[in-house]
């Protein structure tokens, strides 16, 4: 039971690595690859890891460290690198996309209250 | 949201720094928990600034409390961004509707954004790009709604009421 | 189950070729930079992997380092490209 | 273990003819990044984990950033 | 074997790219790719095969079951030593840029190698 | 053209190089010589349970103090080559900031990378890492807070101090060995422990820890230079 | 009781003083620059100290980790490495003594210790008993000079500077897979014993892992197709530290080779292909310094002529060939090294580098100028100085070296000499009896920089009036040298 479990969560991981980089390669335009690659490979990784874990039971607390450690970091790198994008006028996906309202959000005020 | 005082972040630091170093020694042996002490007072003289404002004012029952129901929702929400990722990569059609969206947020702390911004980064269809104040840029790779209650709604209506009394 | 291992790592070898191809083709650099996004990711688990392959709990603590140090790589890039530093 | 190096190695390769074949520099840094992130886990496959976690420690984040502020010292280009 | 192989195309690559290319940055890219392909050479003469780390973590390991520890020990020292040799090379390189504004060797005066 | 010659020569003698080695030394096959010595005698002679930290700082100790001081004169060279090259401050106002994310990100996962700097140089003798991996990820920890906090430096006194003390530290310690009993550097003077403990193997641990501090420093020395000229202006 | 002549301290005190001086550079930078003369000095007189037991015992041994050599890193210290220790010693000494006064660009603090370091790495090379631990000495030689070559930051110094690193590093990591192929081969990486494990390799076997070492090496000790960075680099350094880059540390990585080729690999076979190489970096060497109109590339070329001219004498692999290097080795050393200190002096005063602008300097400049006699004189071999018995040495080693071409080599040693001779005459020619250019205001250097090296031209007097000596040294020396087998065993005697 604990294998299959073990093993199911490996897959299930194995899976979305996949997706993800699948994602990657389909996908139209820059943001929507990042919607991909961040989510599918975070919960691939995630869960493979945590496969592992629990494939054996000892080393179930330092996967979980690596695992809460890859949520931790996913998301700040990919805004970070997904604000450059838009800064920098990579161009979207024309033809699908609805709403851009970035326009609004950056122009709003010159950005001084940053620094601390 | 004023700042806790020196002393009392400290000892947060050092407590969450010793937390985490018995996590990842993953052991009860006596001398790797008399290091790990001491580590975390060393490491925590360095970092007590950067970690927390509140301090001590985080570790409250109730905030721990909603801390443990909100991760297996959150992890729930995850999955579910997953198979709805899965289906629009998959799908011959391919249903995209991308777009910017700006959603409000009433959260006050930076830690609370953060955690919100985390939170709709890895959930279905959503990736935030910037926050600004109180408002959050957001990729949406479905636009359902495009104005600002609306997307408010439908994006963080699922986790402000926890984040709120988790992180004040 | 050493099958079932290969297969794992057939998966996860044709992910890492996908996102190698999007390195590749990329037509800008933010498109190349997913894709080694992608690659740490996969790697991370790939590492823990092996440590199971090879029954080494220490091998971990490798991907510990990645796990911690890979996103600051990416955020570098991210930052040199809307002219952060 | 041997395909996996087999498909690993070759990816390398095309990872460092890359890395010097791109006009773009900051493109090469990226596939840089790349080749040692590789180079970790062959190390790994060798056996060698302290290795692995050297290639991992020094690659991910310092020499990355020692290449691109070499590139944002200079130009982004090569001509 | 392959491993060989590899570190021998790596180090080939530098070679390429220290040798043809113009562009300093480029020449310092070639030069980690050498000390890369090096240290993947030293590590590979010390893999034993159906070998493991040289780590007593726990027992039930014993010493026939090892690599080779030397080579690993070596190649510690090694990759520490390119990493400051990348480092010194990327401020010669940010210099002469500011000496000459252009990273093309064939328009710095005593680099026409 | 002659280039495309001399590339043509090295590539012919690199193919020949390999075709050598793979006759001379098949891959896989055990060459061990003082390797089997080190496997065999490791927990005997050091106490420490990995033995590539017991073959780096004890058999082959002083090619560590080497490479340590190779770092440290790399570090002296860079921060003479960038010495006091255009410190512009206006420019400084120029540049786009972090976003909110990656500020409040950085601050909260510094501390953990501070800690596990530590974990991993504290147990080199256990698990795989020690100083030189340790003091690498510390200094991405400092990398991480230039990113996020562009502007602001580390103190460079406390920087170089902590490097001298710790480069100190290596040579005292090693020279002890030279004073008492074995008239031999780096004489591993402590009581051995038992295997796979956290007090165990003697010196190593504490050489370890100064190794661990002094890479630390001594990269984030180098990162601060460089950084913080281009901060300051560098921009064409 | 306290073993004060551990040879390790050899090692051990300059880094102890390294790391003083960052730890005392960010309170008072000035104070950093008194440190190398007080480490040189120590380790000068732990050198001295040493011999007596090298002249009694032949190769002293010091062990690391309180393990036995084969297994521990051993520091091995000869007659011939003992010598070059002393050598690198007094040459720092008298370096960081001119520098008190030379140096005037910040960041003095990096530079002292860049500099103490410079001389560190040199000791640790000629004294390390182990292959790997001399590719990090070699590192740390390296990395020092790159950044003490690129220390004035102007184009010129860049541009060396980079282009010797870019050829270094290549050079350490041809040496680095040179090592590892011996360890392949053998499984041990300690000199003695890998030479006592290769006895049974033939000539082949021995071929791959000899070429990357000796190219690797080569490229640091300037032999002929791979010494384009020399004459940029040590002219781009400040003068102090081209003093020891010419003076001693390509003689440092000629010695690795020797060590290499005669204790390590006992590879007689391969002589006839290293004489050429010598003699063709000698040729090339002294043609090159003909034409050159700056007095430091000059130098430098130079340095590259005698470069070969003792690496030419020790291929001939005769006892009377190795005790011609290394009387050469000597001459040079102290020579060249004086050479550039006063050169860096006159520099100051005259501000410029172009030999044309140096006329008539010598009715100025009087003691540098007649110092400057005596180094040139003892560089060519004239009569009263040692360069003459070292050069003389070497021609009758070569007359006994029978083999077809022995004239040819013979007539080529010498017209070198009279090449070598006529760029010398030249110079002084123009400084003692050229005319002053009007206009300027040229006066003696500062005490602080005559000082230096009129301390190094006393030693090369003493030398040249009491030669005999150190002749006799030399050759026992020699003889050491080529019985390899007193080496090996004294390193793995106590097994």
């Amino acid at each position: 039971m604990r294998i299959f479990f073990g093993y199911f969560l490996l897959y299930f991981g194995a899976a979305f690595l996949f997706l993800g980089a699948f994602g990657l390669i389909r996908l139209p335009d820059l943001y929507t690859r990042m919607q991909a690659s961040t989510k599918s490979t975070t919960l691939g990784a995630f869960s493979s890891v945590l496969g592992v874990g629990i494939l054996m039971p000892h080393w179930f607390v330092k996967c979980l460290v690596v695992a809460f450690f890859i949520l931790l970091t996913a998301p700040v790198s990919s805004s970070a690198l997904m604000r450059a994008g838009y800064k920098t006028g990579v161009p979207f996906d024309k033809k699908r996309t609805v709403v851009n309202k970035g326009k609004e959000f950056f122009s709003e005020k010159k950005e001084k209250e940053e620094g601390k | 949201m004023e700042k806790a005082s020196k002393f009392n972040r400290y000892v947060f630091t050092v407590i969450v720094l010793y937390v985490s170093w018995i996590l990842i020694t993953a052991t009860t042996r006596t001398d790797e928990l008399i290091v790990g002490i001491i580590v975390s007072l060393l490491v925590a003289i360095g970092t007590y600034d950067y970690l927390s404002i509140q301090g001590l004012r985080h570790l409250s029952l109730k905030r721990l409390w909603f801390l443990v129901i909100y991760i297996p929702y959150y992890l729930w929400q995850v999955i579910l961004a997953n198979f709805d990722m899965a289906y629009r990569v998959l799908a011959p059609s391919m249903p995209i509707k991308p777009g910017f969206v700006i959603v409000h947020t009433d959260l006050k702390t930076d830690s609370g954004k953060l955690a919100l911004a985390n939170s709709i980064t890895l959930t279905p269809g959503t990736l935030t790009m910037d926050v600004k104040d109180d408002k959050l840029l957001v990729h949406w790779i479905y636009v359902k709604d495009r104005t600002i209650e609306g997307a408010t709604h439908e994006i963080c209506g699922r986790f402000e009421g926890f984040l709120k009394v988790i992180f004040g | 189950m050493s099958t079932l291992n290969w297969i794992y790592l057939g998966i996860v070898s044709a992910g890492i070729i996908l996102a190698v191809l999007r390195m590749i083709i990329g037509p800008d650099i933010t498109n190349r930079v997913i894709g080694l996004d992608v690659l740490t990711t996969i790697t991370i688990a790939l590492f823990v992997f092996f440590a199971l392959i090879f029954q080494r709990y220490i091998y971990i603590d490798v991907s510990l380092v990645y796990g911690l140090l890979a996103f600051i790589g990416v955020l570098v890039i991210a930052r040199f490209i809307e002219r952060g530093f | 273990m041997i395909i996996v190096s087999w498909i690993l190695i070759i990816i390398m390769i095309v990872l460092a003819i890359l890395s010097v074949q791109f006009k773009d520099l900051l493109a090469a840094v990226v596939a840089m990044g790349a080749v040692s992130l590789i180079i970790s886990l062959l190390f790994l496959l060798l056996q060698a984990p302290d290795v692995a976690m050297a290639e991992a420690s020094i690659g991910a984040a310092l020499t990355m950033i020692i290449y691109i502020i070499v590139v944002r010292k200079t130009e982004r280009r090569e001509k | 074997m392959i491993f060989y192989v590899g570190a021998f195309i790596l180090i080939a690559v530098g070679l390429y790219a220290i040798i043809i290319k113009k562009n300093l940055v480029k020449i310092i890219i070639g030069l980690d790719l050498i000390s890369s392909g090096t240290n993947l050479l030293i590590v590979s003469i010390g893999y034993v095969k159906g070998g493991t780390a040289p780590i007593f973590s726990h027992p039930g390991i014993l010493p026939q079951m090892m690599v080779d520890p030397v080579p690993q020990a070596l190649t510690l020292t090694a990759i520490v030593i390119g990493a400051s040799e990348l480092a010194l090379a990327a401020a010669f390189v940010a210099i002469l840029y500011k000496h000459y504004g252009t990273l093309d060797i064939r328009k710095v005066r005593g680099l026409k190698w | 053209m002659i280039r495309k010659i001399t590339y043509t020569i090295f590539l012919s003698i690199i193919v020949a190089t390999l075709i050598l080695f793979f006759v001379a030394f098949p891959f896989g096959k055990n060459k061990m010589g003082v390797g089997k010595y080190y496997l065999n005698n490791d927990i005997k002679q050091t106490g420490a349970a990995n033995v590539v930290t017991a073959v780096t700082l004890d058999y082959r100790g002083l090619d560590t103090l080497g490479e340590v001081t190779v770092l440290f004169a790399a570090a002296a060279g860079v921060s003479i080559l960038f010495y006091l090259i255009d410190q512009d401050k206006k420019k400084r106002e120029r540049q786009v900031y972090p976003n909110f994310i990656v500020r409040v990100g950085s601050r909260i996962i510094f501390p953990f990378i501070l800690l596990f700097g530590s974990y991993i140089f504290i147990h080199g003798h256990l698990t795989p890492g020690g100083g030189f991996q340790g003091g690498s990820i510390i200094a991405s920890g400092f990398l991480l807070l230039y990113l996020a906090y562009p502007g602001e430096r580390v103190n460079r006194k406390k920087l170089a101090v902590t490097e001298g003390l710790a480069g100190l530290t290596f040579v005292v310690f090693g020279a002890i060995g030279i004073f008492t009993g074995a008239h031999s550097f780096l004489f591993n003077f402590f009581p051995k422990g038992t295997l796979n403990m956290l007090f165990s193997a003697g010196i190593l641990p504490i050489l370890y820890i100064a190794i661990g501090f002094k890479v630390g420093s001594e990269f984030a020395g180098i990162i601060d230079d460089m950084m913080c000229q281009t901060v300051c202006g560098g921009e064409k | 009781m306290v073993n004060l002549t551990n040879p390790i301290l050899l090692i051990a005190v300059p880094l102890f003083f390294v790391f003083l001086a960052a730890v005392i550079a960010p309170f008072s930078k000035r104070a950093t620059k008194y440190l190398p003369p007080v480490a040189f000095l120590i380790n000068l007189i732990i050198t001295l100290y040493l011999i007596p037991q090298v002249a009694e015992k032949g190769v002293i041994v010091a062990t690391t980790a309180g393990i036995k050599p084969p297994f521990a890193i051993n520091i091995a210290v000869d007659g011939l490495g003992l010598s070059l220790a002393i050598i690198a010693s007094l040459l720092g000494l008298i370096a960081s003594l001119y520098n008190l006064k030379y140096i005037t660009e910040e960041p003095q603090d990096k530079f002292n210790m860049l500099f103490l370091l410079l001389g560190t790495g040199i000791t640790w090379m000629v004294i390390t008993g182990d292959m790997f631990n001399l590719f990090v000495a070699f590192e740390v030689t390296s990395i020092s000079a790159f950044g003490l070559v690129g220390f004035l930051r102007d184009k010129d110094s860049i541009e060396a500077g980079f282009k010797y690193l870019v050829m270094g590093s290549i050079g350490a990591s041809l040496l680095l897979i040179g090592v590892v192929m011996l360890y392949a081969a053998t499984g041990t990486l300690n000199m003695a014993d890998i030479a006592e494990k290769i006895a049974r390799f033939s000539f082949r076997q021995k071929l791959l892992p000899y070429s990357f070492i000796f190219t690797g090496l080569g490229i640091e000790g300037a032999l002929f197709p791979l010494n384009a960075w020399l004459p940029d680099a040590h002219p781009a350094a400040p003068s102090s530290v081209s003093s020891i880059l010419s003076g001693i540390m390509t003689t440092a990585a000629i010695y690795a080779i020797i060590r290499a080729t005669v204790t390590v690999f006992n590879y007689s076979a391969i002589t006839p292909f290293i004489l050429l190489i010598a003699l063709l970096t000698l040729v090339f060497g002294e043609t090159s310094a003909f034409f050159q109109k700056d007095i430091k590339r000059m130098l430098a070329y130079s340095t590259i002529g005698q470069t070969g001219f003792f690496f030419f004498a020790f291929s001939l692999g005769s006892v009377q060939g190795m005790q011609g290097a290394f009387m050469q080795i000597l001459n040079h050393s102290l020579s060249k090294a004086m050479l550039f200190l006063i050169a860096g002096a006159m520099i100051t005063q005259v501000h410029s580098r172009n030999i044309d602008d140096f006329s008539g300097i010598g009715k100025k400049m009087k003691i540098s100028s007649v110092f400057f006699a005596i180094g040139a004189f003892s560089l060519m071999g004239l009569p009263p100085f040692f360069g003459f018995w070292s050069k003389l040495t070497i021609i009758f080693a070569t007359l006994a070296y029978t083999n077809f071409y022995t004239i040819t080599l013979v007539v080529i040693l010498l017209f070198m000499s009279v090449i070598e001779g006529a760029y010398f005459f030249r110079v002084m020619q123009s400084m003692f009896f050229g005319k002053l250019k009007e206009g300027t205001e040229i006066k003696e250097a500062s005490p602080g920089l005559v000082v230096p090296f009129v301390i190094l031209g006393i030693v090369i007097l003493t030398l040249a009036i009491y030669p005999t000596p150190i002749i006799a040294v030399s050759k026992k020396i020699a003889v050491q040298l080529i019985h390899r087998a007193v080496y090996i065993n004294a390193v793995l005697g106590g097994l």
